[in-house]
């Protein structure tokens, strides 16, 4: 798959992720609620205007993408259902899929678990790496 | 004359003069919410706190009140515009004159007060009489005379 | 000397739990005045009225107290009750025993002898209270609106319908104001002209509805219900009665296409001939002459208009008229109009063409604009591709010099519509709105700039644009920062379109002096009160409708206007006004004619006369201050400010609060 | 003079005006009063000197009512007061025609008496264009004193050598200020409460109620003053009603403030010499800190800062304990 196209990324983000950057009126609750928050270079509530913009490889090379736990809090509480959560886990998978098969396999995992792993973790780590 | 003849406790006789529209409503309001303030105030209804004359604290104080507050609506919600304005210039002139005679600072108060304060109503008149109890009786203004 | 009955209620147990009622009656029966004294469970039922009435006819009682409740709520009731036995409803007085006294106390003693001290300086103020008589006005049964925009129309329409007459000045040749200027009208994005021009027929059609176009309000005198006022017709140089409004002068006016007069009514964008109607629509239809730029008045020569009129209507005789008519009441709707640009050298508005204000958008986006309703470029007539909407220009600036400390509030909503209007028409333009916040209250509102960014895809940047250059490719570089992405944006515009901020029209100044109605800092004329009275003006008989007193949109302008012409018809409704008897009067022998007390009085209700008096003998002409009493609302703050004691405030008079302060201070 | 007498009479002749007021000469030659002159002989007792303190303008209430034109003789300080009465519609400015006089501040005979000056049979030194040491020739020999050291303290806080208002203006005036007007106000504000108090009631205390000062002052003009009517039950005369006698003099600085011009007259009439304009003063020294500078008279279009306000005015509780450590 090619991202040469700046239109056609942006359409299959706002297809993968089923959300309308459009819709952002920038209240900042995302922000108010993420709890990466402080390690993010570019922050929740700009996520929708890059995208707006085509911004999307700048947003992927950004601290941003891979430090968002995706715990779905600004999922939860955007008020207007643009849930910039969404849009970053879009955009990783956008860049998952550019990867090819480069990542484990779910029956590999058992084996790498630690025993005290919180549940928590290991749940957002599938919904991060695991499509 | 104030009544603590039998009582050796100071009872300060303390005048409010109340705008119509504001402040006695305020008073009214502190009433039935039952919000209690001591006994020594008097109010004195007036249709603004702009009608208020310095004559009549002048005469209030000679007569041997020992404290006077005026109470206006709020500065821009006065029910006849400006007339709180007037007032405000007034009295600070007037305070300040009372002050440079040698008058105690605390026995004069303009207080803004709009007819939802009820609670405000009874916490400055609480006050106020509390200032002017500290103060006791008002000796200077009945004192500052021509002659000997 | 009086006679005073005192009456303590008991409000069953509300006053007499901790006031001892009967020792009330006791200590106030021989204050001086006193001949009666009683208690009653509750003095404002049918029994306790009863008791008041027999006891005034018994004892030719002159004055009443009533020790009760706070006179805000019973004072009306005894009011009635004393001018039901014969009583001057003003010779009575209320001492406040309830809410200022045995709610708020406890101890009974000390309940008791404040209720004395309350009731005794009632007792006093009765001593000295003389009957008053309401006042009676008459009022004049015909409204004057001055405006004739949307405010101003509609406000004369509801007036006409409820039956009265109204008069509309309007100083432009033809009704209609800022509203007949629009494309469309948000949020609904109908067409402007199609809602107003009815309405327009419709007030030239009314029978009670009287129209001075091209005149204005040169004089005022009166008060309400009885306003006299001077309207001056300015000479329209043509013919009301012979004009037929064919247009033809309009059409063979040379100046039409080498006069290079600007036309107002399109902000500049086009010219119009000398003889010209502001627009086709135009109410009356019937043009006037621009003596200023007309060739015939400027040398004499020319008259091409009177030549072809084919009904010989053009007048160039014709004279200024000066008409006075009496009203009753007045309303004010002298609507608004943009601000000068002049110190916004960074929007470039002066340099270049393509830098326009949203009004000059509206008139370009009209199908009767000077394009014909196609968007383009004032340079070069191209359809510019990427256009910036600036917004509060001007608006919630605090540099008096540059701007407006307030927020112009219809900017939000027409900026969203003009974007989208203008993507309705060329889905590819790109236009970017750069904004502080986005404001929109209202029903629908937001709803409708949210469709601007979710369906138009509209930019919207958060941050003011800093500076605007034009390019020499003709283009134009706007510099601004997107602040909730922290970046400098530098972008190329063919267009760039200024929310300029509104103003109350220039002239209400003028007017508001006139009618001596007040105006604040911004020229917006002020409520009687901001919250309870905010369609009439301190001032009686003066009403507010539209932009004159505040920023507004169209539907708020509506409803205000009919929220004035209900004021105004309840007033024209009456026969006659009855006024308050609380009033300030003058005492002639001492007033000094200072003119201290007209400059404090909030009403305009004083004025000075030169009169003859016989002081003590001495005869001699005074200037001295005259109370209106139909004006005087009784704050009393002229007795305050007078200096010699010659104002006094009739049912609260120097003496009456003197002996009141004497009473409790005993 | 010379030259004020020959304009006078000028224009008298030429019906300009058909009377003059100025000053005559007093039994002492420290005392001149003012006076109507309407013929040339009144012209005899005529006298312009240093001792010529009296503000003149408040008799042109009554004399600008009279038929024809009167011409009035005033000092510099004098012509802020005839503005203020102009503010208040009590003179009637077509009837009055202002000769401005020259000033080089006016004297207090009191200043002399308290140096020792006693037994005086006359005076020199003290002409208007003169200048050098006052002569007194006493009936203990000749005493000599310096012109300033005479001067009133009012002159000391002179408001300037300019006429704010005159037709014509004749000879020099000097800027005789060399004082801040407002160093004795500040001086009473550093004291205790207890301090002002005493000082207060010992100075008040001299009042014998001769309404000179009130009587004097040009912004006390009523026709009919507060103390005398009846719609403040204040109308008794003193020792009567004790209302009065204590507030009299707060309320007569309370009536005039903002309209007073501080020119001092109230305290150059006083015979008890009680420091009345210090009232007067703290009230325009508070003005100027509350409102802004003020000097009432100056522009008779300006509006009396107690009929004006803005939104933001401070409030009573702010005007007092401002010098409290």
């Amino acid at each position: 798959m090619s991202f040469t196209n700046v239109e056609n990324q942006v359409e299959l983000i706002k297809e993968i992720s089923g959300s309308d950057p459009y819709k952002c009126m920038k209240c900042g609750k995302c922000s108010a609620s993420c709890p990466s928050y402080n390690e993010m270079d570019i922050k929740p509530h700009q996520f929708a205007s890059y995208i707006i913009r085509g911004d999307v490889d700048e947003l992927l090379s950004s601290k941003s993408a891979w430090k968002c736990l995706s715990c779905f809090a600004c999922i939860e509480r955007c008020p207007r259902d643009v849930q910039p959560g969404k849009l970053v886990d879009a955009a990783r998978q956008l860049a998952e899929r550019q990867r090819g098969g480069d990542h484990l396999q779910a029956d590999e995992i058992p084996e790498l678990l630690a025993e005290d792993l919180p549940q928590q973790l290991l749940v957002s780590a599938f919904r991060r790496y695991r499509r | 004359m104030p009544m603590n003849e039998e009582n050796t406790e100071f009872r300060p006789l303390i005048v409010a003069f109340c705008c119509n529209w504001c402040s006695y409503a305020g008073a009214d309001l502190a009433g039935s919410s039952r919000l209690s303030y001591p006994a020594d105030v008097k109010i004195i209804r007036v249709p603004c706190s702009g009608r208020v004359n310095p004559m009549f604290i002048l005469r209030a104080f000679e007569r041997g009140a020992d404290g006077v507050i005026i109470c206006g609506c709020h500065p821009g919600d006065c029910h006849y515009s400006t007339g709180n304005y007037y007032a405000r210039r007034r009295m600070a002139l007037l305070f300040s004159m009372l002050e440079y005679i040698g008058v105690e600072n605390g026995r004069t108060r303009v207080e803004w007060c709009s007819a939802a304060e009820g609670a405000k109503f009874s916490k400055t008149m609480n006050e106020f009489c509390e200032k002017i109890k500290s103060l006791g009786e008002n000796v200077r203004l009945g004192d500052l005379r021509c002659k000997n | 000397m009086q006679r005073i009955g005192v009456f303590v209620c008991h409000c069953g147990t509300n006053i007499a739990a901790t006031v001892d009622v009967k020792k009330v009656v006791e200590m106030v029966r021989y204050e001086q005045g006193v001949v009666f004294a009683d208690d009653y469970m509750y003095m404002c039922s049918e029994a306790g009225q009863e008791k008041i009435i027999e006891a005034i006819k018994e004892y030719k009682l002159t004055g009443l107290v009533i020790c009760s409740c706070s006179p805000r709520m019973h004072e009306k009731t005894f009011r009635a009750c004393a001018e039901k036995a014969g009583l001057n409803p003003y010779m009575v007085e209320v001492a406040n025993i309830r809410e200022q006294c045995s709610w708020i106390h406890k101890d009974k003693e000390e309940a008791t002898k404040k209720a004395v001290i309350l009731a005794r300086a009632a007792i006093a103020k009765v001593n000295l209270n003389t009957p008053l008589k309401e006042g009676e006005s008459p009022v004049t049964k015909r409204a004057l609106v001055i405006g004739g925009g949307i405010a101003g129309i509609q406000t004369a329409l509801d007036i006409a319908d409820a039956g009265y007459e109204v008069d509309i000045v309007e100083k432009e040749p033809s009704i209609g104001g800022r509203m007949s200027q629009f494309d469309k009208t948000f949020p609904t994005l109908d067409c402007a002209s199609c809602i107003l021009t009815p309405k327009m027929v419709e007030v030239n059609q009314h029978p009670n509805i009287t129209l001075y176009t091209y005149s204005e309000v040169e004089k005022v005198s009166g008060y309400v219900g009885n306003f006299d006022v001077g309207i001056r017709k300015k000479a329209r140089s043509v013919d009301f009665d012979k004009c037929t409004g064919c247009g033809e002068c309009m059409t063979k006016c040379p100046l039409g296409k080498i006069g290079h007069i600007p036309s107002e009514f399109d902000r500049g964008l086009k010219n119009r001939p000398a003889i010209y109607m502001p627009f086709a629509q135009a109410v009356p239809a019937v043009p006037v002459i621009d003596r200023e730029n007309c060739t015939y008045f400027k040398t004499g020569k020319c008259g091409v208009c009177a030549k072809i009129c084919p009904s010989k209507a053009v007048d160039y005789e014709q004279q200024d008229e000066i008409v006075t008519v009496k009203y009753g009441a007045i309303v004010v709707a002298t609507g608004f109009d943009i601000i000068n640009l002049d110190k916004f050298g960074e929007y470039a508005y002066n340099e270049s063409p393509d830098v326009i204000t949203s009004i000059e958008l509206e008139r370009l986006m009209n199908a009767a604009g000077p394009t014909g309703g196609h968007l383009e470029r004032m340079s070069d007539h191209k359809q510019p591709k990427d256009i910036v909407f600036i917004q509060c220009v001007g608006s919630r600036c605090d540099n008096e010099e540059k701007g407006k400390p307030y927020c112009s509030k219809v900017c939000c909503m027409y900026t969203a519509k003009h974007a989208m209007l203008i993507k309705d028409h060329w889905p590819d333009t790109n236009i970017t709105v750069f904004y502080i916040d986005v404001r929109t209250p209202g029903k629908n509102f937001d709803e409708f700039y949210r469709r601007a960014v979710e369906q138009y895809h509209v930019n919207y940047i958060k941050g003011q644009v800093g500076k605007v250059m034009p390019q020499p490719d003709g283009s134009l570089l706007v510099q601004a920062a997107d602040l909730l992405d922290g970046k400098q944006i530098k972008m190329k515009a063919d267009m760039v379109v200024l929310a300029a901020a509104i103003e109350p029209n220039p002239g209400v100044r003028k007017i508001a002096t006139m009618l001596t109605a007040s105006i604040d800092n911004n020229n917006f004329l002020t409520e009687a009160h901001a919250k309870l009275r905010p369609v009439e003006s301190p001032t009686a008989g003066i009403f507010l409708s539209g932009m004159a007193q505040g920023p507004k949109d169209i539907p708020e302008t509506v409803s205000q206007a009919g929220a004035a012409a209900v004021k105004v018809v309840g007033l024209l409704a009456k026969d006659k006004l009855k006024t308050n008897p609380c009033t300030a009067q003058c005492d002639t022998l001492l007033c000094n004619g200072c003119s201290t007390c007209a400059n404090v009085c909030p009403y305009g209700a004083i004025t000075y006369e030169d009169i003859q008096v016989n002081d003590h003998g001495l005869r001699e002409t005074r200037r001295v201050a005259q109370v209106n009493l139909a004006l005087c609302q009784g704050c009393g703050a002229c007795t305050s400010a007078c200096p010699s004691g010659a104002m006094d405030l009739q049912g609260f008079s120097n003496r009456q609060i003197t002996t009141e302060v004497d009473a409790i201070c005993r | 003079m010379q030259e004020l007498i020959n304009r006078l009479k000028e224009l008298l002749a030429d019906g300009t005006v058909v009377r003059a007021i100025g000053w005559k000469k007093g039994d002492m030659p420290y005392n001149p009063e003012p006076a109507y002159f309407e013929k040339p002989e009144d012209f005899d007792d005529f006298v312009y000197d240093g001792f010529c303190g009296a503000n003149l303008s408040k008799m042109m209430i009554e004399a600008t009512k009279l038929e024809g034109k009167t011409a009035v003789c005033l000092k510099p300080c004098d012509t802020y007061s005839f503005n203020q009465l102009i503010r208040e519609h009590r003179v009637n400015r077509d009837n009055a025609y202002i000769i401005g006089v020259g000033c080089r501040g006016k004297l207090d005979i009191e200043k002399a008496r308290k140096a020792g000056i006693k037994g005086i049979k006359s005076i020199s030194g003290v002409d208007i264009e003169g200048s050098g040491d006052v002569v007194f020739d006493t009936i203990y020999g000749q005493k000599t004193m310096d012109y300033k050291d005479l001067m009133l303290d009012r002159c000391h806080v002179c408001k300037g050598k300019e006429h704010v208002i005159f037709d014509e203006v004749i000879g020099e005036s000097q800027e005789t200020g060399d004082a801040d007007r407002f160093e004795e106000v500040r001086a009473i504000e550093k004291m205790t409460p207890e301090e002002r108090f005493e000082f207060f009631r010992s100075e008040l205390s001299k009042c014998i109620r001769c309404n000179a000062c009130r009587n004097v002052c040009p912004a006390c003009s009523c026709r009919k003053c507060v103390f005398d009517n009846t719609k403040f039950d204040s109308q008794q005369k003193a020792n009567v009603d004790s209302f009065e006698e204590k507030m009299f003099h707060i309320i007569r600085a309370f009536h005039v403030a903002g309209r007073c011009t501080d020119c001092g007259e109230c305290s150059r009439v006083c015979p008890q010499g009680i420091p009345l304009h210090l009232f007067n003063r703290k009230f325009i020294k508070d003005i100027d800190d509350f409102y802004g500078e003020f000097q009432a008279g100056k522009d008779p279009e300006a509006q009396s800062p107690l009929t004006d306000f803005t939104f933001g005015d401070l409030e009573p509780k702010d005007a007092v304990g401002r010098g409290d450590k």
